[in-house]
């Protein structure tokens, strides 16, 4: 991963808020992350740690209202999203940036056939005929190893099984040749062996044509297989940050400890019993003063009942948001920090 | 956490969250403000205003109501009939408040008969395999009746008998009442079978079913409980259908005798004279509209404040 | 235009009815375009042998003719005969058992064909043929042949004296139809014969073009009429449906039509619509009369059916004459004409109240005096025993009543206005309307037709064709009350029954002399409505229509169909 | 069938099949059926954990509903205690209920949103007790102490919970009435992360102190693993496989065993090292299985026998059972080495019960 | 024309239903109705799905906006206010208070007669239609428009609308071709079902504006007693009802290519 390339997609504080009936609830805070050309970003956390909604907000996706993006910078190719026109952003979106969603059944519309789906984002960012879109269009199907593309193209949705559908909407996502390719729990829905199917080809396009990913996932094991570097999320906000090897070796934050420790494996050593982490997951309400772990956190300290920790670099690509990541600035000193 | 001290709360029934949900649907509110409003009119109304609605005064006969005044110094008025008279000389204002009575009794009574006999179908269909092709083409077979006729032969048939059973007027209301019912409950019986087959394949009926719950049981404590949005947006919808119908049947000449004021007979009885006196159609046409279109809201609202996805918001 | 002026111009033209031919509006036939005349209730037929409606009378006079008409006095006139028998003319027998109608010369039907008298000689062998149903049997009752004399000449025979023989081929509902159409229509077969049902060929100003069941009839002037210049329209569309509201707004408001028949509405609603001014209502009075008629039969639906509304089961209340008259005299005439026919209509205690000579000088009822009639109620015995207003008889059944009538808003004026009154009295009312296609439709079939009378009381008024009321009050012989074995058809609807009635009526048959007719119809007249109230006269309506402003030659006839002289109706230029 | 003498069934399964008709067209004629379970036998033993694991649409929840006759069943037979419940009747069933119990998998939609939690709790109670309101009650907020949760919560809606509290509420009312075996049908699929192992651990916790018998319904072999006693795999309306958690872990016999251990992710990526056995293809439609071999179109060791003749289940192992024409006795005789520690554990937890 | 059409019928010696009422075969009146039931009812029904959907599909998209409320308001209204009372308010403005020569007068009566032969002809059939076809437009738009907003307001939701945008696609694009193809489906079956009303007529409006059409048939046979009309009537609606039935189950089929009927 050559450290001194450009990004080619800068976040920096973004915040993202849902105004609903009984107030705003801050479902993004302040997270800020850099991606790099060809690299795979993993994103983990539970449901409601707000990975999906950082991802649609970068792109406009969000439903406004009740969704808002209250701050930051998303900066793309020279652009800063949140702040170009709705027509530039039609263009990047489909077209520098492609989408993959976490539900091939519903992610489809079900009344086109496979190929028109495909074409459209191809005859809008590409300007193609119709033509020279059916033949790109049976190229991609090939691409995604549906096998029969020529064919299959007039297939509706429905005749396609799960993984197959899942390939058609990575499909449809690199018609245009994308920058950075977004994917949203993609194998969430699928059965571990049509799983490991699309894991194995997300590599191989990886090689082949070169974009970076953004990969969001509540499964460890899927990030550890495939990523390059590993975002943690919490209600919110971002906890850790590391390159996949030292996440696992070497994870700072207390909910990255016991989410490690709390998943058994199908090989290794079988634990007695499971480590919990007590208590539920945080709901979302007001902007956040403190740390959003510390109710369940195992390691809690008198500090964590007065501020927010910020992300105390560990090491150089290993950040985690915990007063204990870095141990050689005095608590004291910390409160200096925060503001 | 297990504290055995500890008492649950009182039930905060999710009524309340509806309500909350309801609240924010301003049409839907403003809808049910009239509806109370014009409910206490109709039920209250002649408590304050005594006045016999069939009451000739034929020495009063057309005057206008008591605002003409304000561009018309010259129109017949008095304070005694504010909103004027007929050409008989009956109140106005008494008769839109007995009219109103007697169409509101029909719509809710109709509205009610309409949606238990719906939501029996639709439950049995639904809920019964066996039942469902029989109960559903009969609910096709009822759809493609034509309503008129059967309306006029249950006029011809059950008229004399009703009347001789609850006398003149509880026999026609019955009689209406009733072919409103019968002849609008399929739409509801279609939605609730439709939800409640959905229902059927929810997992909590599973888990009842795994405790061993009868079906009876089954359908009052699992399937009725949630079928009740649906039932309740129709029932919203047939009590506004049930009014209309009953007007439309005045004007066919089926309604009720002549000297039983409804809404849309007062109405009809004036649209012959609506030039001279707009204000003899307005008022029942307002009072008609405006409850037709507040329960419609309220019928909005309802569905939305029903409906856990846009609750849950 | 108030009602008013347009009643005084109604009585203008009455003025100059014999001039009706004479009207100096002469010209070429065809030259004023198209008619559109409306009727609130649509023509289902063309032949008025089979059908008794007025508008489908009133619709095929356009075509077809009788030998003589009425004219808007009362008077007859000659139409498709050269002159009006009569003894002085030697047309009418000395011993009234025959008369000799002679046909005008040179009459072709509207195909070409000539009129002959087997013309004439068919059409009473059509109206009398076994199964034939005929409508109008009642026109040619007594009638014993019809003699051919010659081609022009015919000869009808009665079957004893006859002092009224102008019933048969008089008046709109006993037209002359051609024998070659009809020819295979006799008898079964006559309801077979639809194209000549639809499409009769006649002797009239117009010729059948299109005819639509139920909804619309498409004349044109018949080319082979007998006067030159007429009928003055090319066309005429006879358009039916709708109620009495709608069709007075489209000729005197929006002017889309030229003649509206029957604007029974409220006096007020007319004159706002004549306020439109492109047409006014035209009326006159004859001896339709609004009345009340009182069942004499028990109408409970307690009873079996079979004896329900029948003889074997009298009135337990409404026998009694007492309560009858009480009725009566409870109620305000005057006021009911005000509110529901203003100066188209008096009040009236007569069931004939014209021509003068058969109308009683009787005036008893026309003032309303609830106090007597409370004492008369008060006196038969009939108290309120229980304090709820209303009174009971001896056995406790409380005096309610069923109201029943058509549907017509001024019709349910009235039954308010009188309920309102009879509940002064004591006596409970429950009013019903039913619709007019079904009331007087006549269905044996239906419990709601005004000859079944389930109910204690109806309100609906009736007339009778010409000058003459035998027939009329013939209609309350006792065998004439309409029963299950009747198909529930007759018109003695309230059932009444009197050996006395009967006799002076078979008197009224057998008499001559006018004078003593006009006695004796009186008498009879009383017999039904003072003596015994059975029937209780409320109103003497004239007849109102509404045409355009732009229309002549509107002469409103109440002793015959309304269109009779629609072959001189023409265009004015205002 | 174990060579553990020392438990006995408690539940047991031969040849199960559970067939739903398919309705087409205009006329909505039946077309064929979805063998959605097509011959299934098993044996639960008293006190121990079943693992019944395959992909979705493998017919194990089906199957986990047929057991305890949610469904008529097509064929087979299914007795639980010593008694024969397989063509029951509905309401002679009801009866039985109480011993036989289920944890559905969407805690959201298995709780009826317009029954507050002490109701749904208390249906149990209601349907087959004839305890006083107040003792229903108390035994309602016992059972809610039972299961973590908090007693003031006994009046709110279940959509007032999270889904971990929500899948308690489903542990409580199945515990109600003191059943002897329950089915958990993918208890944790719809929990996040965090609070599968709170779920987990719950059930164990409950296994050890009220000596349940589990059919534990999932398609996360991890964990499995770590809660089974034993494992049975399913493929299209099949089980292909049924051993010992640990020698099934150790070493798959089945090829689809096989292929399914090694597709799942591993999240240590000092274990993420072995080859990956990737399938091709997509299980075919349980109406139309092929024939044959049931897993024949995807099978990397397929032969022409697997396309022609169906594998018997055979035990390999004493307790190792596999349908494949290519594990048999003769193939497996090695020493396994972890069925020493393998059998001791089941004692051990045979004596826990 | 009536001679020729009874005559041969008789000379067939075939057997003809006869009404009661008119003594005409009932096929031939129902012939005679049916044009102008399905000019004005059939055209109101038109009118009222053209009205229903945009303002079904904006109210949808803009849903509680200033557009959506108006449009709910102005559909209710259609719905509640009783015919009978539009038709006569309609008349007394169109028909008798503008007047005669204006270009928007409007006639009060239909006439059944009247052919299209030619541009004026036609102008006059639109004139005379207007009001009928308004009236019931009103009413029919208020229902399907609240249909089209709930089937829209279910498929602005869907996952594929979030990735038609996240393909680029214009709202335009996305709301007019990947969420209104989806919505139609159950409009177009509802409107199909929806079609054998148009067949019984409309029998408040055709009295009102004297369009002498099925509904009028209808009313004025069973007011006569004339069976055979009423039967022969009832069962032609009952077999367009079957047969609408099975028109919108194909229609489902063809639109959604989830169903197909083999």
């Amino acid at each position: 991963m050559p450290d001194g390339a450009l990004p080619v997609l800068d976040v920096k504080d973004l915040k993202t808020v849902f105004k609903t009936r009984g107030g705003e609830v801050h479902a993004v805070n302040d997270v800020s992350f850099s991606l790099k050309p060809g690299e795979l970003l993993g994103v983990v956390g539970e449901s409601g740690s707000g990975k999906s909604v950082t991802m649609m907000s970068l792109i406009g996706l969000l439903p406004s209202p009740p969704a808002e993006v209250r701050n930051g910078t998303v900066m793309f190719d020279g652009d800063d999203l949140l702040n170009v026109d709705a027509a530039r952003m039609r263009d990047i979106r489909g077209g520098d940036i492609g989408f993959v969603f976490q539900d091939p059944m519903t992610s489809l519309n079900p009344v086109f056939t496979v190929g028109m789906q495909i074409a459209e984002p191809l005859r809008k960012h590409m300007g193609m005929n119709k033509k020279a879109a059916r033949a790109r269009a049976v190229e991609l199907l090939e691409l995604v190893g549906i096998p029969d593309a020529e064919r299959r193209l007039d297939d509706y949705p429905h005749q396609f099984s799960g993984g197959m559908r899942q390939r058609v909407m990575i499909a449809i996502a690199l018609a245009c040749d994308p920058k950075v390719l977004i994917a949203d729990e993609p194998t969430t829905a699928l059965d571990v062996t049509i799983q490991a199917q699309i894991l194995e080809l997300m590599k191989e396009l990886r090689t082949k044509l070169g974009m970076a990913v953004i990969w969001i996932t509540h499964d460890l094991g899927v990030i550890a297989g495939i990523a390059d570097r590993v975002i943690v999320m919490y209600g919110g906000q971002i906890v850790e940050h590391a390159p996949v090897a030292d996440l696992f070796a070497d994870p700072q934050h207390p909910y990255t400890q016991a989410l490690l420790t709390t998943i058994p494996s199908v090989s290794g050593e079988r634990s007695k019993r499971l480590t919990i982490i007590e208590g539920q997951p945080p709901i979302l309400g007001a902007a956040p003063t403190l740390c959003p772990f510390r109710d369940r956190c195992n390691k809690r300290v008198e500090i964590c009942e007065r501020m927010m920790p910020q992300r105390y670099p560990v090491s150089g690509q290993h950040d985690a948001a915990c007063f204990h990541a870095d141990p050689g600035i005095p608590k004291e000193k910390a409160v200096g920090h925060a503001g | 956490m297990t504290d055995a001290t500890q008492q649950p709360d009182r039930v905060r029934s999710q009524w309340w969250d509806i309500w909350d949900q309801f609240k924010t649907h301003r049409g839907a509110v403003i809808g049910l403000g009239f509806l109370i409003f014009i409910t206490l009119f109709v039920l209250l109304g002649p408590l304050l205003w005594q006045v016999d609605p069939g009451k000739l005064d034929i020495r009063n006969k057309d005057m206008r109501p008591i605002y003409t005044i304000l561009w018309d110094s010259e129109a017949k008025v008095s304070w005694a009939k504010p909103l004027g008279s007929d050409n008989l000389g009956r109140d106005i204002l008494a008769n839109l408040m007995q009219g109103g009575r007697i169409s509101m009794a029909v719509g809710w009574t109709a509205m009610l008969l309409s949606v238990i006999l719906g939501t029996l179908i639709g439950v049995l269909a639904g809920y019964f395999k066996r039942l469902d092709g029989l109960l559903m083409r009969f609910t096709d077979l009822v759809l493609a009746l034509p309503l008129l006729p059967l309306l006029l032969v249950m006029m011809l048939l059950f008229r004399d008998s009703l009347r001789a059973t609850f006398g003149p007027e509880n026999g026609i209301f019955i009689l209406i009442v009733v072919a409103i019912g019968i002849t609008s409950w399929m739409q509801t019986a279609r939605i609730v079978r439709g939800d409640v087959l959905a229902l059927k394949e929810r997992e909590f009926v599973l888990a009842a079913r795994s405790i061993g719950t009868p079906s009876r049981r089954m359908i009052t404590r699992h399937i009725l409980p949630n079928v009740l949005s649906p039932i309740m947006v129709s029932a919203t919808l047939g009590l506004a259908t049930a009014i209309i119908t009953e007007s439309a049947l005045s004007f066919l000449g089926l309604g009720f005798p002549s000297d039983f004021p409804t809404w849309g007979k007062i109405l009809f009885d004036s649209v012959d004279r609506m030039t001279n006196y707009p204000e003899r159609v307005i008022w029942p046409g307002l009072c008609i509209s405006l409850t037709v279109l507040a329960v419609n809201y309220i019928g909005d609202g309802l569905r939305d404040a029903l409906d856990p996805r846009i609750r849950g918001q | 235009m108030t009602i008013k002026t347009a009643l005084m111009g109604a009585v203008a033209s009455l003025a100059f009815a014999p001039m009706a031919f004479a009207d100096g509006h002469e010209g070429e036939r065809g030259r004023d375009g198209e008619l559109r005349i409306i009727y609130w209730q649509a023509v289902s037929i063309l032949n008025p042998y089979l059908s008794s409606g007025t508008k489908d009378i009133d619709a095929s006079a356009l075509v077809i003719e009788p030998l003589g008409r009425y004219d808007s006095s009362g008077n007859p006139v000659p139409y498709l005969a050269t002159e009006i028998p009569t003894v002085a003319n030697g047309g009418v027998s000395e011993d009234l058992t025959s008369i000799t109608w002679t046909l005008q010369e040179g009459l072709v039907w509207s195909d070409g064909t000539p009129v002959t008298s087997r013309d004439v000689q068919f059409t009473w062998e059509y109206c009398t043929a076994e199964g034939g149903g005929c409508a109008q049997a009642a026109k040619f009752e007594g009638v014993t042949s019809v003699d051919i004399v010659d081609d022009l000449t015919v000869t009808v025979n009665f079957d004893g004296p006859t002092p009224n023989p102008y019933q048969p081929f008089m008046g709109g509902q006993s037209p002359i139809i051609q024998a070659a159409q009809f020819a295979d229509c006799l008898g079964p077969r006559a309801p077979e014969c639809t194209d000549a049902n639809f499409a009769p060929i006649g002797t009239g100003p117009f010729v059948v073009t299109d005819f639509r069941v139920n909804d619309v009839v498409s004349f044109a002037a018949n080319e082979n009429y007998r006067v030159a210049s007429q009928p003055a329209f090319a066309t005429v569309v006879f358009k039916g449906g709708g109620d009495a509201t709608a069709a007075g707004r489209a000729v005197m408001e929006t002017g889309e039509f030229d003649y509206a028949w029957n604007m029974q509405l409220a006096p007020d609603v007319i004159a706002g619509m004549a306020e439109g001014g492109v047409g006014s209502p035209v009326s006159a009075f004859g001896a339709l009369v609004e009345r009340i008629e009182v069942n004499l039969t028990d109408p409970s639906p307690d009873l079996d059916e079979g004896i329900r509304s029948t003889a074997e089961a009298p009135h337990p209340f409404l026998t009694d004459p007492a309560v009858r008259e009480a009725m009566s005299i409870a109620i305000d005439r005057e006021l009911l004409v005000e509110i529901g026919y203003g100066q188209a209509g008096r009040p009236t205690c007569n069931l004939v109240p014209a021509p003068a000579i058969y109308a009683s000088d009787n005036t008893g009822c026309l003032t309303q005096d609830i106090d007597r009639a409370n004492a008369l109620l008060d006196e038969a015995g009939y108290m309120d025993t229980d304090g709820d207003g209303v009174r009971e008889m001896a056995d406790g059944t409380p005096l309610s009543i069923l109201y029943q009538t058509s549907t017509n808003a001024v019709r349910q004026d009235f039954q308010a206005l009188i309920k309102e009154w009879w509940s002064e009295i004591g006596i409970e009312t429950e009013l019903r309307n039913i619709d007019a296609g079904v009331f007087f439709g006549g269905d044996p079939g239906s419990p709601d037709t005004f000859q079944r009378f389930y109910a204690d009381v109806e309100m609906y008024a009736n007339v009778f064709d010409g000058t003459d009321p035998q027939s009329y009050l013939g209609a309350y012989l006792c065998d004439k009350a309409p029963r299950p074995d009747t198909q529930w058809q007759g018109e003695n609807i309230n059932r009444f029954c009197d050996p006395a009635y009967d006799a002076l009526w078979q008197e009224l048959t057998s008499t001559g002399d006018l004078d003593e007719r006009g006695r004796i119809g009186a008498a009879l007249n009383d017999m039904l409505t003072k003596d015994s109230n059975v029937i209780i006269p409320l109103v003497d309506r004239g007849r109102v229509s509404a045409h355009a402003n732009s229309l002549g030659g509107i002469e409103l006839n109440v002793w015959d169909s309304e269109l009779w002289n629609i072959a001189g109706w023409h265009r004015i230029s205002e | 069938m174990l060579d553990d003498t020392n438990a006995k069934p408690l539940v047991s399964v031969r040849d199960l099949k559970m067939h739903f008709p398919i309705h087409a067209g205009l006329l909505r004629r039946r077309v064929g059926e979805v063998k959605a379970v097509d011959g299934v036998s098993f044996d639960v033993m008293e006190g121990e954990t079943l693992g019944l694991v395959g992909e979705s649409g493998c017919g194990k929840s089906t199957c986990g509903r047929a057991v305890l006759r949610l469904y008529d069943i097509t064929a087979g037979e299914i007795s639980i205690d010593g008694v024969e419940i397989g063509q029951m009747d509905q309401s002679r069933l009801r009866s039985k209920r109480p011993t036989m119990q289920m944890v559905f998998q969407d805690p959201q939609a298995s709780l009826n949103p317009r029954m507050p939690v002490r109701d749904i709790i208390q249906e149990p109670l209601d349907e087959h007790t004839n305890l006083s309101l107040s003792e229903k009650r108390e035994k309602v907020l016992e059972l809610m102490d039972a299961v973590g949760l908090n007693r003031k919560f006994a009046t709110r809606f279940p959509h007032a919970f999270s889904g971990g509290q929500r899948q308690r509420i489903g542990i409580a009312r199945a515990l109600a009435l003191n059943p002897k075996f329950i089915v958990c049908d993918e208890p944790i699929a719809a929990l996040d992360v965090s609070i599968q192992a709170q779920v987990v651990n719950l059930l164990e916790d409950l296994q050890e102190k009220l000596g349940l018998t589990y059919l534990f319904i999932s398609h996360d072999l991890s964990m499995v693993r770590h809660i089974a006693t034993r494992v049975a795999v399913m493929y299209l309306g099949r089980i292909v496989e049924l051993a010992p958690r640990e020698a099934l872990y150790a070493e798959p016999l089945h090829p689809y065993t096989k292929a399914l251990l090694s597709a799942v992710p591993e999240p240590n990526p000092a274990l993420a090292q072995k080859q990956r056995v990737v399938l091709t293809g997509d299980v075919p439609s349980p109406s139309n299985p092929p024939k044959g071999c049931n897993f024949c179109t995807r099978c990397p060791v397929v032969q022409d026998i697997c396309r022609t003749d169906d594998p018997e289940t055979r035990e390999v192992q004493p307790g190792r059972f596999v349908a494949c024409h290519f594990v048999t006795p003769e193939t497996t005789t090695t020493a396994d080495p972890t069925a020493g520690p393998r059998s001791q554990e089941l004692n051990q937890q045979g004596e826990e019960t | 024309m009536i001679d020729a059409m009874f005559g041969t019928n008789f000379a067939d010696g075939a057997q003809r239903i006869i009404s009661f009422q008119s003594r005409s075969p009932v096929f031939d009146i129902i012939a005679e109705r049916m044009p102008q039931t399905l000019w004005v009812v059939g055209m109101s029904y038109v009118v009222g799905v053209l009205i229903a959907l945009p303002i079904g599909i904006i109210s949808a998209y803009k849903q509680y906006s200033i557009f959506d409320q108006i449009g709910t308001l102005i559909s209710m209204i259609g719905f509640s206010v009783p015919t009978f009372f539009t038709g006569v308010l309609l008349i007394v403005i169109f028909s008798t208070m503008v007047p005669l020569d204006s270009i928007f007068w409007l006639p009060s009566i239909y006439d059944t007669t009247h052919e299209v032969t030619d541009w004026e002809s036609f102008k006059f059939q639109m004139r005379q239609m207007a009001m009928p076809v308004f009236v019931l437009a009103l009413f029919n738009a208020a229902q399907i428009s609240r249909y089209m907003r709930a089937s829209m307001l279910d498929n602005l939701g869907q996952d594929y609308v979030r990735t038609a945008r996240a393909k680029g696609m214009t709202e335009k694009i996305v709301v007019l071709k990947h969420v209104l193809r989806n919505s139609m489906i159950p409009v177009i079956t509802v409107i199909a079902l929806g079609v054998p009303q148009v067949f019984g007529g409309a029998i408040i409006t055709e009295q009102v504006f004297k369009v002498n059409g099925l509904g009028q048939l209808l009313i004025t046979a069973i007011q006569g007693s004339d069976i055979p009309m009423v039967m022969t009537l009832t069962f032609m609606f009952a077999i367009l009802i079957v047969l609408f039935n099975l028109i919108a189950d194909v229609l489902y089929g063809v639109l959604d290519p989830r169903i197909r009927y083999d």
